[in-house]
């Protein structure tokens, strides 16, 4: 007898049976099982190196084997064991055989290009309901809040050199005068604080010399060392 | 008044962007669950014939784009249709369709192979998801399919989907005492 | 054939995260302007009665949730929400409470991490709000806690609160030199 030996990938060895069968146009039964046992045992012996499930496919040809010994020799007596096996080997393969079939109708379906997408924004709506947390008081968002700067991360110190780049006595006018425009007055001081770097202070000194030239703004100190105001004219 | 829960149970959906189930639209509605279910029903009639769809697995509803769509929202969305399913994946894929909640073991009595990475697959791509726990020693997981899973066959639920021929089925269960 | 022009264009602004344009509409669909313009009338006048709106902002268009939705739509993102403030909130909103109106940006100074979802949780529970927007450049807005919830602290007005030592205001302070 001539084995034609496709070599093909199958999902495992009741796939391999399965197609084994419907090759020949075999109903699954004991008796149709038993024909294509030779066959499933050539399969594994040539693929043996390329099959990952080889334990697999053994226990499967051993139950063929024995369902073909049963229809060879019909006087020949089973265990009960033996008996089940085999016959649950046959109610497998048709329960089998049952999925592939829906598989390829799941496959039809899945060819259509043609599927739903859900919505996947993530943007909400602008609602919101008053839903206050339980357990929480005045004083205890306090402690957290305290506690919160301490461990607050410190500043990190940069260099010297990266600060230097100074603000220009032009940008320097322009910010005073937008300031000056909201709040009307300004505190010196403030400007000297708000200040990263000395030569920030030089130019917002400057800067306060032609607001004043250009009369912008005029200058106020009640007394020696007190605050000295700006206020727009 | 029916108008006015379907249109909230509408809106509630579509700001959902996931599946919301019967019990908390009647809950979020303070309305019966009977009454949920009827303009769940209408809602899904009311958009047969539109750019939408309803679809349903078990209690959970969720708004997705018709299929028919599907061209036009793959090119706006810059997405790719369909990925594509070996044989294994899809053999898997029908498995767990007809028999969930399935867990591996099972699975695998039926395709004869270990079926762990195809499992994995499929999760990935988000057809099938963990549904629950099996009450048994060590809790396997039982696998179940997803909305995602409706959404790449274009069917609006299971119900859609061929059944298992019956009759073989009973056959087999007469035969397989599982 | 306008029907599938319809449906189409119903999806795309379905899945659409922003409003979406009569042009790009028009593109994606390989259908004249007018047609699009027509449709989108059309699907307007269809969503009239229903539990969704289609809203117009000059040429471009977007599917949004009717109001009359509101408060459930509102009860069903608090719902999503519903776990407990976790400490990364609670300090957040320690944060705004004391040291209002104050930026996202300050804030993330302080807590040295990206406070983005956080904010818009506790916006969603009403607990704080926009309260107006800085005068800098980007116009950053700033935060404060809303009425409802100082009156749920029982404090009347911001200034009951205690305030900070000097030592930790002046920590504050050197951060927030700008």
């Amino acid at each position: 007898m001539v084995f034609e030996v496709k070599i093909e990938n199958f999902e495992g060895p009741l796939d391999l049976l399965l197609k084994l069968t419907e090759e020949q146009k075999l109903d699954i039964t004991q008796i149709s099982l038993a024909k294509v046992t030779d066959n499933f045992l050539k399969h594994i012996e040539i693929l043996e190196n390329s099959l990952v499930n080889l334990s697999e496919f053994l226990d499967i040809a051993s139950k063929l084997i024995v369902i073909k010994s049963k229809v060879l020799l019909p006087q020949l007596e089973l265990t009960k064991e033996e008996q089940e096996e085999i016959d649950n080997l046959e109610a497998r393969l048709k329960e089998y055989q049952l999925f592939k079939e829906a598989a390829k109708e799941l496959k039809v379906l899945a060819e259509r290009e043609e599927r739903g997408f859900g919505r996947k924004t993530k943007v909400r709506p602008e609602i919101s309901i008053f839903d206050p947390p339980a357990n929480v008081n005045y004083k205890f968002l306090f402690e957290l809040f305290k506690k919160v700067i301490d461990e607050m991360p410190e500043e990190k110190k940069y260099p010297e050199a990266k600060i230097k780049k100074a603000v220009s006595i032009g940008e320097k006018i322009s910010e005073i005068k937008l300031a000056l425009q909201k709040y009307k007055t300004l505190d010196f001081g403030y400007l000297l604080k708000k200040a990263k770097a000395r030569i920030e202070i030089i130019v917002s000194f400057l800067a306060i010399l032609e607001l004043l030239k250009a009369k912008f703004l005029e200058v106020e100190q009640s007394a020696n060392f007190s605050e000295i105001i700006l206020k727009i004219i | 008044m029916n108008e006015d829960l379907k249109n909230i149970i509408e809106s509630i959906l579509f700001v959902a962007e996931k599946p919301v189930s019967i019990k908390e639209l009647s809950k979020l509605t303070n309305s019966l669950t009977i009454n949920v279910q009827k303009a769940l029903l209408e809602l899904t009639d009311d958009y047969k014939e539109r750019g939408l769809r309803v679809i349903r697995k078990g209690d959970f509803f969720q708004i997705i784009t018709a299929p028919e769509a599907a061209k036009y929202i793959g090119r706006f969305l810059n997405q790719e249709l369909k990925a594509q399913l070996g044989d294994a994946a899809l053999e898997t894929l029908a498995i767990i369709t007809y028999k969930q909640p399935i867990t591996r073991m099972a699975i695998e009595k039926i395709r004869g192979v270990s079926s762990d990475t195809i499992l994995r697959t499929l999760q990935i791509k988000g057809l099938i998801s963990e549904v629950e726990r099996l009450d048994a020693p060590g809790k396997p997981i039982l696998y179940g399919t997803t909305f995602e899973f409706l959404q790449y066959l274009g069917v609006e639920s299971l119900d859609e989907l061929p059944k298992l021929e019956k009759e073989k089925e009973d056959k087999i269960k007469q035969a397989f005492k599982f």
